[in-house]
Order: structure tokens, then sequence, then C-alpha cells
């Protein structure tokens, strides 16, 4: 049909007619390297989480005294966030002990590079369509900037600097170049007449009641509020994606039950119940973002079985069940591929509600008190509205932000990828 | 239709079920608080903790079968008797039903400013795409959406109560007990009631906007142009009228939830003493049974929603077929 | 001869996207004069639908827009009653001494009569009655076009399963088109909607009254649709794709009924359709369509006898079934943002000479000893006709020796990516 | 074309359940395809026309065991394919290919379309990423495509574009069987000549049997070497193509090749017009499927009909077997057929129908005309009318079942040969040679 190749042999085995298919169905495929680092990576990290465990305890005690049972007045849960033992890493001038919730936060980054930017990167004219895209929505990429600073600075920094503390010397100090009246009390660092305290570049966004310095809790309050959003929207994920394509794939009795689990989970208003077991299990950070994790995912398993169920229908759904391919690679290679786009959109869509949640829940003062939140934050300064507005504004103002990107990007990401809103 | 409404209450009722039980469930494996703050407080005052542990659990029938505790425990909720409230000293569902009214005093109005507003605005913004006022009314809406409830109600009390002095920053029960309906009842309320409708008419407006627009584009409405219907009749009868049909499940179910977890929040940024703050309170003082008993009134009001939800829709939508489900 | 009940002229609709503007229609004229069935015929994205929604501005608008030319609707009851109803809309040409405004020529873009808000366009008065004149449809604000959609210019569509309101009954949405137009009260318009239903052939007409549109199946529905394009007897049925969704069966079907209405009626039918097996069992007069622009005009059995544009003769060949070889165009549309100099089927067409490729699309050039007109240059002066009124498949196997290419094996890869997105849908 | 069979059929069935409640009870069955038999040899195009709904599709899906068959054989090169346990049917699989009608649906839009044409060698075992983009590479050559479209994706490709990879896809395994459902329905006219002369080529270069699904019967002829017609789940005539085209011996196959406009307007106003919507498949008519459209519905013995009117009369009492006629529409929208003699003024002033009128216009509505030729006939329906119109609808009702029934209803014709040398479903095929063998009967 085309021009005669004049390698007739060479291209022999490149012509689909020429396939011998009895030697193929002899052998067996080989595992691509890819594959290979990915599942070894995992596997390291498994290693060393066991080791951490092992070593530091906290885990396999919480475990033993939770199976040994009963009530003892010592008992804290707490446990898990305070390492009993040494630091994880100790390299000298840079120690890192790896706490619970550090631990579940790496295994996130580790599925979100392996699962979001690998094949990013591995396709890159898809990547650059989604791009061109994504880039239409100018709010977006912005909102996109603005979190990937929050993500960096709210990851890196705190391994380097440690939780403010109180410091009487430097109590309620307003922000930089903003001056406030001494009358109502706190010290002051720069006075500028007798009753006009000024702001200094030591505490650039000024200081708390007992304080504290803002900008380092602004920064811890970031990887909290990643750690949260991140973490347990991915447990979500993997749950909802579970359940909704279990549901869609094996329907009948097993879809209904699922399902009928699902409107129930979903008919007890979300705040409430996370309200309800934070109260009965008196959370650390660990186990707020499990609580958010596990009870979280209802409403997108249900849009993970609809959509499962709609690609079913698509021929080429059937194309490749006719080409012989077994469920499972058409779940895996079709299926879960292409709800993944309505899953990340509904997952962006839900992260700010979690982090919205978390800060709500340190505001009523229901989350630990040692980590500092956001919502701690301005809690804290609810107090001295009148005297220093900055304590609470400032903190909320991160928050809004954050939230407001979240939710930009989520929007932008439903038109770049949702083939409903041509 | 009477089969299915009959069927839909039925499910209510299991559904309420099942959540009074895993419920259940939950307190049976958590520690109670109360046990250590008793045993404490015995250790304390010279007294063995052993024996308080045993007369707690003889007083709150902690000694009977786990079965039978289950039985008394349903039985209880559904006979009306939610338990003793030990900070208030009064029964669970008093404390309740006389905290009710406040939260109903700026929820209700909330409720009606965001529903009306918020789909009028989505519907305009769908009837004019692309055009400037949709644009501001899509940035608008999330602002509505993003912007945290509770910290929007401490900017606005710095702002508008600290600051400029134009409402009071502490509620006064005894205004809105003597005066529900006045001016000053309801500037007390006002700002309660802006954080309330701002991320509800923020949701509303998005919902029926992005259902809206699915109606705009449709055929039919091509069809009821072509008829020769314009304006008001247009939006009424033919985009309106059909999405209500999916517009009422996502009101309910996500609105709903939306709405009580923010009264929540604004009860305690407001300092009003509404359900909200009653188990705020609760949660702090570690008052079991009324925590319980104020988680419990939203989920029953989620329960009735859906089951409503549910009959409205096989009521606006003539397609669907009573046999399902 | 009289004048035709709807002259569209020079009309541009264009859609403002991101990916740039798309001119779907182009510059097009068509006339449907009072009784007659004018087909417009073409692939997907010739621009037929888009056409068919300028007339009564159903099409969304914005993305949509008109920025030029003019729809004359010349019903004369219509000009009077909307020249009473906007006094100050209305532009009597004797009036106002322009020259060369009068009569059915088309007037050039910069001196149309009136100004952008004159829309009734008078042209002759009997003693103080109008007798003569149009409105521009284009001009004409919605509340003005609101008495003539459904009332006067009836329209229906492709598919019937989307067409209807899901929430109303059939009933309720032909009650609805007899009383948008009329001051029946409730019981006269259920009365005539019955028999509507029932002209049309719904069986138990007063039975299925009270039904919803999904108890009905793809035929019934459009007959649904025709009955309530019937309601208020208008002068034109605008019809787009209508039998294209349902089975050749119930298309026959759908096709007799409208003859029959058509033939008791006397109503004017202007349709919209790809097939060109249903132009020649309706049309009186067949417009061809081809990326925004009307390639060829004519008398139905003159356009079929001899087509008389390369394009209509390859859309006549690569029809399948008719036995003997198949014959395919080649290549694809053009860019829609951005179309291609001179005519826009030369980069398909096995006789294209540079002058197809250069100025804009040919003018409409009348085909000799037939009613037809084509825009094609070899009907222009120092050409020969005859070169392009041989076999299209001919003309390719000719064209072929010297690009080296088969028809059949032809690299269709070698569009822009415009072209690509351009035939994913017809507006 | 080789005497061989690639593929048979025989019997198959597809009925899917219609359940209802929680407990799924099956309150019946929608009967997609309800017994059919073919068979396609290697190289040979057949055909399968038929309206939407006439279960086409779902012969496709269900001899690929796309969906489980009911019952029946599906046989490939002597084999029965239904008996095939996972790795027989992925062997299988791999010999008989699927195009889809939709050249969008088709494709993974996440997928390069290297990645989808290369994906069935993929699933059957060549794991060499390299070997498989170069036969890949190949192939979209072959088809018309260039080897650097590879990498890119569906929708930077037109529809006809689209169908040349969907074509490519199904060639990569080199099948022996190609099962193509409406591949070039979605495709404009200009487009659809590429595809169908693509697929010709292909076939006749592999020796390909291929079984061409399709409503368009243009479409049919251009590529079928022989065409199976399909109504509610059962074909009624199967024959070679052109055969089939100039002597269609069913009445439904003489109706659906009536029914396409051509395109020449000559021959405008010769198509023939079938009344009534196609029936629900989930409750067929008795008898021949047909009978319920047919014109050529055979009359009962003992009266002599015009055929024409005979079809009104059925459709009369088809419409009476379901209830009450409709008086209400009747009285509104004929009264004029009645004539001024049988218009009354109600009470109300509004002028009302009197029997006699209401029973012309029913003959309206049903198009029958007011006296028919037989005079028996005449006496039958009319009394059924007035018996219809002084509300005792049963007897009416029953007293046309009784006296017009017609055979068609009563035996379900089966596949036979007919005269003309290939297989029809028609009982007056079967009267036909009845007549022919005993002739003393005429």
């Amino acid at each position: 049909m085309m021009a005669a190749d004049t390698d007739n042999t060479r291209r022999g085995s490149s012509r689909f007619e020429d396939i011998d298919w009895n030697e193929v169905e002899q052998r067996s495929g080989s595992r691509p390297l890819l594959t290979t680092i990915k599942l070894g990576s995992f596997a390291l990290f498994g290693l060393l989480a066991l080791y951490d465990a092992i070593r530091n305890g906290p885990f396999a005690e919480w475990l033993l005294e939770y199976i040994s049972g009963g009530p003892q007045a010592e008992y804290t849960v707490l446990g898990i966030e305070v390492a009993t033992g040494a630091p994880t890493f100790d390299f000298g001038s840079f120690v890192w002990d790896v706490t619970g919730v550090d631990w579940l936060f790496v295994a996130t980054l580790m599925v979100m590079f392996w699962y979001a930017v690998v094949p990013l990167a591995r396709n890159p004219r898809m990547t650059r369509y989604y791009w061109r895209q994504f880039r239409k929505n100018r709010a977006a990429v912005i909102s996109m900037v603005y979190l990937v600073v929050i993500f960096l600075v709210g990851t890196i920094v705190p391994l380097f600097i440690s939780v403010p503390t109180s410091n009487f010397q430097a109590q309620l100090l307003p922000p930089v170049f903003t001056t406030v009246s001494t009358a109502a009390g706190g010290d002051c660092l720069v006075q500028v007449t007798d009753s006009v305290c000024r702001g200094t570049m030591a505490h650039p966004l000024g200081t708390t009641r007992d304080g504290r310095d803002i900008l380092k809790l602004v920064i811890f309050g970031m990887r909290v509020s990643m750690q949260i959003g991140l973490i347990a929207t991915l447990m979500n994920i993997v749950i909802a994606t579970a359940i909704g394509a279990s549901a869609a794939y094996m329907g009948g009795w097993v879809d209904e039950l699922l399902m009928r689990y699902v409107d129930i989970q979903l008919t007890f208003p979300q705040f409430f119940l996370f309200l309800l077991l934070s109260y009965l299990f008196e959370p650390s950070l660990f186990l707020l973002i499990m609580i958010f994790g596990l009870f979280g995912w209802g409403g997108i398993s249900r849009i993970v079985r609809s959509e499962a169920l709609q690609r079913t229908e698509e021929e080429y759904f059937k194309a490749a069940q006719s080409a012989g391919a077994s469920p499972l690679y058409v779940v895996r290679r079709h299926v879960v591929p292409n709800v993944s786009n309505s899953i990340i959109t509904a997952a962006t869509l839900a992260i700010p509600g979690l982090i919205l949640a978390e800060a709500a829940f340190a505001f009523l003062g229901l989350s630990d008190p040692t980590i500092p939140s956001w919502g701690t934050t301005i809690s804290a300064g609810r107090n001295y509205l009148g005297t220093a507005w900055w304590v609470a504004t400032i903190p909320g103002l991160f928050l809004f932000f954050t939230i407001l990107a979240f939710n930009f990007i989520g929007d932008a990401l439903r038109d770049a990828l949702d083939p409903r809103q041509e | 239709m009477r089969w299915y409404v009959i069927r839909r209450v039925a499910w209510a009722a299991v559904v309420a079920f099942v959540i009074l039980t895993i419920t259940f469930l939950f307190l049976e494996i958590t520690p109670d608080q109360q046990v250590a703050q008793l045993q404490f407080q015995a250790a304390q005052s010279g007294g063995d903790p052993e024996a308080a542990l045993d007369a707690y659990e003889q007083r709150r029938g902690l000694n009977q079968p786990l079965w039978d505790r289950y039985t008394e425990y349903v039985t209880n909720y559904v006979q009306g008797n939610w338990g003793w409230s030990d900070t208030r000293s009064e029964p669970v569902l008093d404390a309740i039903v006389a905290s009710l009214p406040y939260s109903i005093m700026y929820s209700a109005p909330s409720i009606v400013i965001s529903t009306v507003v918020g789909m009028g605005i989505g519907l305009y913004s769908a009837l004019n795409q692309y055009t400037k006022t949709d644009y501001a009314a899509t940035f608008v809406a999330f602002f509505g959406i993003s912007i945290p409830n509770f910290w929007f109600g401490i900017m606005l009390l710095l702002i508008f109560g600290e600051t400029l002095g134009w409402f009071p920053i502490i509620f006064q029960t005894s205004i809105a007990d003597t005066q529900t309906f006045s001016l000053a009842n309801l500037r007390q309320l006002f700002l309660p009631i802006v954080v309330l409708s701002t991320g509800a008419i923020a949701g509303n407006m998005r919902y029926a906007r992005a259902e809206a627009l699915e109606y705009v584009r449709a055929e039919f409405v091509k069809t009821a142009r072509a008829k020769g219907a314009t304006g008001w009749r247009m939006l009424s009868r033919h985009i309106l009228r059909p999405t209500l049909v999916p517009l009422s499940t996502l009101l309910v179910g996500d609105l709903l939830g939306l709405l009580l977890a923010s009264s929540l929040l604004v009860e305690v940024v407001f300092g009003i003493p509404g359900v909200g703050r009653l188990s705020y309170d609760a949660i702090i003082n570690q008052d079991t049974d009324l925590v319980l008993g104020t988680v419990f009134i939203p989920v029953f009001i989620s329960v009735v929603g859906n089951l409503l939800q549910d009959i409205a829709y096989t009521v606006l939508d003539p397609r669907i077929s009573y046999g399902d489900r | 001869m009289s004048d035709p009940l709807i002259s569209v002229k020079n009309l541009h609709t264009q859609f403002h996207t991101d990916d740039g503007t798309v001119r779907a229609v182009d510059g097009i004229d068509v006339d449907v004069s009072r009784g007659e069935t004018v087909c417009i015929v073409g692939e997907s994205g010739s621009g037929k639908t888009v056409t068919s929604e300028s007339i009564t501005k159903i099409l969304q608008m914005p993305p949509g827009d008109i920025p030029i030319g003019e729809v004359q609707f010349r019903d004369v009851e219509s000009v009077r009653e909307l020249a009473d109803q906007f006094p100050k809309r209305v532009f009597d040409v004797h009036e106002d001494d322009a020259p060369g405004t009068a009569g059915t020529d088309v007037p050039p873009e910069e001196d149309r009569p009136g100004d952008e808000k004159h829309f009734v366009i008078v042209e002759e008065r009997s003693g103080d009655r109008i007798s003569r004149g149009y409105i521009d449809m284009v001009r004409a604000p919605d509340n003005a076009l609101r008495k003539i959609r459904g009332g006067d210019i009836a329209h229906i569509f492709q598919n019937p399963q989307s067409a209807l309101n899901p929430v109303y009954t059939v009933g309720w949405q032909i009650v609805e088109a007899v009383q948008l137009h009329s001051d029946d009260d409730d019981e006269a318009a259920r009365e005539r909607a019955i028999d509507l239903l029932d002209r049309v052939g719904i069986p138990d007409a007063a039975a299925r009254f009270d039904d919803y549109p999904h108890e009905f199946s793809g035929g019934m529905k459009q007959r649904v649709i025709i009955a309530m394009a019937l309601a208020s007897n208008p002068d034109v049925l605008i019809a787009d794709e209508p039998t294209t969704a349902l089975d050749v069966t119930i298309q026959a079907q759908i096709l007799d009924l409208l003859a029959e209405i058509q033939e008791d009626l006397g109503m004017a039918i202007l349709f919209i359709t790809h097939d060109l097996g249903v132009v020649a069992e309706i049309a009186d007069r067949v417009v061809v369509m081809y990326a925004g622009k009307v390639m060829e005009s004519g008398e139905v059995f003159d356009l079929f006898e001899s087509p008389a544009h390369p394009y209509t003769r390859a859309l006549l060949e690569c029809l399948p079934g008719r036995g003997g070889d198949m014959v395919s165009i080649g290549g694809s549309l053009p860019s829609v943002t951005n179309p291609p100099d001179g005519c826009r089927f030369a980069p398909r067409c096995p006789h294209a000479v540079d002058d197809c490729f250069t100025g804009d699309q040919p003018p409409m050039y009348s085909v000799e000893g037939a009613d037809q007109e084509v825009s094609c240059v070899f009907y222009g002066d120092g050409y020969d006709e005859s070169v392009v009124q041989t076999e299209f498949a001919a003309a390719q196997n000719r064209t072929a020796r010297t690009d080296g290419g088969r028809t059949t094996g032809r690299r269709a890869g070698t569009d822009t990516d415009e072209s690509v997105r351009s035939d994913g849908g017809d507006r | 074309m080789s005497a061989r069979t690639l593929l048979e059929v025989k019997g198959l069935k597809k009925h899917y359940p219609i359940t209802q409640g929680v407990l799924k009870k099956e309150v019946g069955r929608v009967r997609a395809v309800d017994g059919v038999d073919f068979s396609v040899s290697p190289g040979e195009t057949l055909g399968i026309v038929g309206e939407s709904g006439c279960g086409k599709s779902t012969v496709a899906t269900s001899l690929l065991r796309l969906e489980e068959p009911t019952a029946g054989d599906v046989l490939f090169e002597g084999e029965d394919i239904t008996t095939y346990d996972k790795a027989e049917l992925k062997r299988f699989r791999r010999r008989a290919q699927m195009i889809f009608q939709d050249p969008t649906a088709s494709f993974d839009p996440r997928m390069s379309i290297g990645e989808s044409v290369g994906e069935p060698l993929l699933i059957h075992g060549i794991s060499d990423r390299n070997r498989r983009r170069e036969i890949v590479k190949d192939l979209l050559e072959r088809v018309g495509l260039s080897a650097d479209d590879i990498d890119r994706y569906p929708h930077e490709f037109s529809g006809g574009q689209k169908q040349r990879v969907a074509l490519a896809r199904a060639l990569v395994v080199n099948p022996e069987l190609i099962v193509a459902d409406e591949p070039v329905s979605a495709l404009d006219v200009s487009i659809q000549a590429d595809i169908l002369s693509l697929m010709n080529d292909i076939q006749a270069e592999f020796d390909l049997a291929m079984l061409f699904i399709s409503h368009n019967l243009g479409v049919i002829r251009e590529v079928c070497d022989r065409v199976a017609v399909m109504y509610l789940g059962e074909i009624v005539e199967i024959a070679p193509t052109e055969e089939l085209f100039s002597n269609p011996q069913h009445p439904y196959t003489r109706a659906l090749l009536g029914s396409i406009p051509q395109p020449d307007p000559r021959q405008r106003g010769e198509s023939i017009t079938l009344s009534g919507d196609v029936p629900s498949p989930s409750n067929p008519p008795a008898g021949c499927r047909f009978h319920t459209r047919c014109p050529d519905v055979i009359p009962p013995e003992g009266y002599e009909f015009e055929q024409r009117h005979w079809r009104s009369v059925q459709d009369l009492r088809q419409r009476m077997r379901k209830g009450p006629l409709d008086l209400e529409t009747v009285r509104t929208a004929h009264s004029d057929a009645a004539g001024d003699g049988h218009v009354q003024t109600a009470e109300d002033g509004q002028s009302v129908l009197d029997d006699e009128g209401l029973k012309a216009g029913i003959r309206e509505e049903f198009d029958i005309p007011q006296r028919l030729s037989d005079d028996e006939a005449e006496d039958v329906l009319d009394r059924a009318l007035t018996a219809e119109v002084s509300d005792d609808h049963e007897s009416g009702r029953d007293l046309l079942d009784e006296e017009f029934q017609t055979p068609c209803e009563q035996t379900a014709p089966e596949l036979r040969e007919t005269s003309a040398g290939w297989e029809a479903a028609c009982l007056l095929h079967d009267e036909q040679r009845q007549r022919v063998e005993q002739p003393a009967d005429d």
C-alpha cells in the first residue's frame, strides 16, 4: 500500500501481519525500569518508617496499650506525637525528629510525585495541552504560584526554625511599619513617642499577647494546613476510589451496600461527625488527620462511582475489552485514569474544606494546643481585637487566601479537565 | 407515589437508627472522660478511685451487659429521653429547647435571604454569561465560599463593632427575649446574619448558575425561544423550573451541612446562646450527654432534609419512576 | 415576480471564542418565497444551522454576533403591526430621498435604509396603509421578534429528544405556543392543541395530551414539535435537520407529513439538511453551502440534472450506494477562524486554477439555460465552464497523476489544527 | 469468497431482564436479539441492516461475548466460543476485532493514538515498547496517516482520521474477523467514502471476514457481499446484496428500501411509507413481528379486501385491543367527516356529533373508507363500530378479533428459501410455495 520498503527483512518484524502469535503467546513480559524504581522507593520508605516506629516506639507502645485495653490514668494518645526516644535523624547540626504526621506527609508527597508529577513528565504533549487550558485562567495561575510558595515555605522552613515560644520581652508588638498606642499595655521595642510604639524587623508581623512571633506562627500554620489538606485528602481519594470503583465495577448487592453506607455517612453532617469524633478521641494532629481522612470520602466516592459507570459505557472501554483485556487491566488503564480528572477536581475543591475545618477546630480549641495552627492564633487574637488587631487578622488573611487559591485552582481544573464543561 | 414516600420514610428511620448505633459503638470504644475525672477527684480527695469507678458505673448502668445497654440507649433516644446535662443540671432536651429560639432567630432569615438572593444572582449570571456582571458575581461567589466564616465574623466585629461602633459587640439575651421583633434585636443579629448568609449565598449562586447554564444552552430553551417565549416567562418557566430538579438535591445535600456548621461557629464568635453555643460549651465542659444531644439535632435536621429532598425530587421530575429504590 | 417572503442578504454570523472569531456564516444570500420549499444543504461545519438560527436570532448572542447583513421579512401584516407598535423605529424610504434604496436590490452595506435603530422599513404606501415593506430581523429588538418567532416563523429542530422540555406535559407546551400568539382561553387553547396533535398524526391525541415527552417515541416527539410549530399557522417553517435523528421509515413518515401540511396551509419551508436524498424528495429550490459560503443555488431539477459547482458534483458523486465507484473529496474543511483567500473549496477542488486562490469568494454567476447560480470562477468571463462540468472523480484522477497520491489513500493528516477542531460539530 | 465458513451463528439470543424492586424480581425481558442464524466466510462481508432498536448492535456484542448471550451457539472455525474459558476467549479476541460507531468516544482521551493502537499488542503479550511503536508507525502509514502522528492525541484528529486510527487498532493484531458497528454513521458523506474504500482495500489485502452493521442501506450496498435484514431481534431476510436491492422478497425489506429518499428529484413521491412505530422488543407482537405494520398483511379467508383498506382495518383492530377509543379526539378533530346531518346542538349550545357521525369520524381517523367493498366485512365493521360508540367496547373489540384475524398473527414465519433463491421469513412466500406445490388448492 505504501512505497516499497527496500529493506524488507529489517522491517519484517515491524509489520503487524508478520508477528508470529504462537511465539508471542509463549513468552511473558518483564517489568519496566520505572516501575521497579517506584516500587523500590515505596519499599525503602516502608522500611524506614518501620525502623522509626520500632526504635522510637510510640506507635508500638500505643498499639500495645490499646490492645491490652483498659483505661489507665496516664493513658494518653498524645504520646504518638512526642517521640519518646532519640530523634530519627541526627547529623550533628541537622536534627529532625520525624513524627507520625511527618511520615504520613512524606508518604503523601511520594504518592503525589509518582502518580502526578511522573505521569505528567512522561506525557509532555498531554501536559502541554492541559497547561494551555489551565493557563487561560489567570487567577488560577496566580493561585498556583501562591500555593507553591506556601507549600515550600511551610514544608522546608519549619525544619530549620523552632516552634516560637513565649517571650515576655516582646508582647503584643505591632507589625513592622505600623504603630500602636501602648496605652493598652504590652511592651515596646521601638518607642516613637511616649505612648506610640512601632513594629520592628525583628518581628515583621508582630507578636501575640505572650510575645510569640506571628511570622513564625504563620509559617508553622502553613505546614499544619498543608499537612491536613494534602494527607487527609489523599486518604479520602484512596478510600473513595476504592469504594466508588468497586461499587461501580461489581454492581449488584455490593454496590447497593456500599452506596447505602455512603448515604448514611453523608446524612451525618461532616462537620458534626468530625466534631463528635474529635470530642470523643481528644485528638492530636495525627488523629485529627485520621478522622478527616477516614470519614471525609463519602462525596468523592459518589462522584467516582457515577463517573466510573459512565466510563464503562464508553466505546473505548468496550474497545479494550474486545481486544481481550482483562477487567483489572481495563479498570487500571482506562477507568481510573479517566475518572482521575473528576477525582483531582473534587479533591482540589475538598482540600479547602478540610483546611477550614481544621482551622475552625483549632479556633474552637478542639485540637492539640501545642501545634501552632492558624486557627489557634486567630482564636488567641480574638480577645485583643481592640488593642491588637493584627493577631487575629494576619493568620486569617493567610487562611483566606489559601482557601481562595485552592478554590480558584479547583475551578480552573474543572474547566480544563472536565469534558462536560465544553 | 404513596408507596415511594412510605419507603423513603422507612429508609430515613433506618438511617437514624444506624447513626444511633454507630454513635453508641464510638462511645463504647473511646475512653470516658468523666471516668478519668472522677477517679482523679477521688484520688485527690483521698478516696478509692476503684470505688468511685464502680459507683459511677453503677449509676450509669455501665456494668450491665453490652446488649442491654445498647437497647436501653436506643429506646431512650427514641422516647425522647436524651440524658441529663451535668453542667446545666437539666435534661438535655430541655436545654436544647431553651436555646433553639436563639439559633432560629438569625438562621431562619439567613436561609431565606441566601436562597432567594443566591438563586437570583445565579440565574441572572447564567442568563448573562460572559458579561461583566457575570464575572463580578462569580468573583463575589469565590470570595463568599472562601472566607472562613468565624474569621469573617471577627473581622466584621473588629471593623463595624470595635472601630466604627455601628453594631453591638456583645449579644444581649434580654433584648432577644423581650423584644424579639425589634430594631435593637435586628441590630445585634445583623452581623451574624451577614456572616451566615455570605457563604450560603455564594454556594447557592454557584450551584444555581452552573445548573441554569446547562439549561440556558439546552435545546428545549431554544425551542421555547423559537415559540416566542421571552423575558420572565422564559426565565421562570423554561429555565428555573427544570433547574429546580437538580438544585433541590444540592441545596439540601451540600448547603444544609454548611449552614449548620457555620451556625455553630457564628454563635461562638458572636456569643449567641443558641444550640451551637450550647454544643460548644458542652464540649469544653465535657458534658457528654449534652454533646451527643446537640450533635443529634443537626443530624436529625439532615435526615429530615434528605427525606424532603427525595420527595421533592420526584414531585419535580416527571421522569423519575417510583419503582426505583 | 413578487417579492420573496424572506430574503437573507449578505448575512455574516460570527462566534467569538478563545481561539479567535469563528466566521460560521460569511456573507450569504438566500430567498424564500411563499409556499415554496427551499433546502439548504451542506456538510457539518458549513454554517447551515447557524444560518437558520440567525433568521429569527434564536442563537445564543453572545457568543454569537451578526455584524453585517440583513434578514428581510416581507409580511405586510407584520410590517403594519410592528409599524404601529414601534413608530419611532419605522423608516419610510420615500420620505427620505436617499437614491437607490427602494426596490429589492441589495443595498450596499453603507447605505442600508435608515439608521441602526430602524428595523421596520416601509417601501410603498397606498393611501395611509403600508402596502410594501419589510422587517429587518437583524436589527429588530427581542420584543419585536417575539411576535414573529413562533407566530409568523416557526422552527423545528434536529433532535426531538432534547427539544421538548422534560418537566412539562406535551399538552402544556403546545398550549403555551398557542396562547403566546393568540387570546385563546385555556379551554379553546386545549382544543386547538388536541386538534394539532391529531393533525400531525398522534393517535389518541386527547388521551396523550397530559403525557410527558419521555413517554413518546422519537418520531412521535418530532410530530409533537411540528404540532407546536403549527400552533399559530405560521407563514414560514424553518426545519433544521428534522429527520436526521430518526430511522428511515420514520423519516419517510415525517417528510410525508411536512409535505401534506405545506399543501394544506400553504406555508413556506426552509429545510436544512445534509442529505441530498431528502433534498431531492422535498425541495423546490436548493442552496448548497460550504464553509460559510453559498457555492451554488438553483431550482431543484436543474441542480440535480446538471450540478454546476464542482463541490455540488462531488457531494452527489460521493453518496454511497449508488453503485459504481465511490468518490471522496479528500482533504478537509478549511479553517473557520482564518479561512483561505479565494474560493473556499479551492484547496480540495481538482479544477482549481490560480484565480481560485486569490481575492474573495467568486460572485454568483448565472448558469446559462438553467435556473441556477454558481460561485465558481469558471462561469466568469474568460473561462470555459465546460471544464468543471465533468465528473468530479474523473477530474480527481487526472490531477492525481501530478501529485502522486491516490484518492482513497490520500493523506488526510495534512490539515491544520483549526480545521480539525472545526469539524467537531455543526454549530 | 471461499466456501469455508469462518463464523457461524446459530440461534443466538440476547435477552435483558427487566427487574423491579429491591429484590430485582424479573418482571419481563427485552428480547433484543431473539434467535438469529447466519454465517460469514473468510474474505466475505456480511451486512446487518435494520432500524434502531432492532438488535443489530447487540448481535455484534453478544457474538464477541462482550455481553454474554442468553442462548445460542457461535462457532468460530468450528469451535463454539460460548463455551470458551478466559484464556481461550482472550486468544479468540485477538482473532476477532471490533470497530465502533463514534470515532471520538472509541479512544481513551488520555492515551496517545500510538498507545491506543499498540494496546492490543500489549494485551496480547508484545511487551517490547519499541517493537510496538515500529509496528504501529508502519500501520498508521498504511491506513493513510503519518508515522509522526503516533504521539498525537485523539482530540488532535478529525472524525475521519480517528476512524482510520480505529481501523489500525483493529488490524494491529492481524485478526481474521472484523465486526464494524456503524463505522461511518458519525461521518460526513464526503468522508464516508474515504473510510469505506479503505476498508474495502484492507479487506481485500488480508482476506478478512467482516460483519458490517449499519442502518444505512447505501453504505451497506457499497461494502457488503451479503445482507441480513433485521426487524425486532429477528432476521427477516438474508440475501446477496445486489439481488436484495433489485428484488427484495420480504415486505419489510421492500418498505425499508422504499423509504430511502433517492437523490433524484424525478423519483420523488415514490417512497413507501410504513405506518406506526416499531413495537417494543419487551413485548413483541405474536406471529410475524412485522404484522402490525406490514402493508402486505394477509387478509382472513372469506373476506375480500382491498389491501390498503385491510391494513387500515388492522390498525383499528390493534388500537381497539389496547382499550376503548379516544372519542374526545374524534369529536374535536373529525367533526367535519360526518357531514352536517350528524352534527347536533347540545344543551350548552355546542355542536356535538351523534353516533353515526362518530363512526364516520373513526373511519376517517383510521383511513378506512366510509363503505368497504365487501358487504360482509362492512357489516362486521359497522357492528363493531356501533358497539364501540355505544360504550360497549368489549363486544366491539371481540367481534373484530374474531372476524378479522390475520394468519400473520397466528403463525410465526421461519427463514425459508424463497423462489428468488435466498431466504426470507414471510408467510406470503410460504403461501406461494404451497400454491406451487399444490396447485389444486388455488
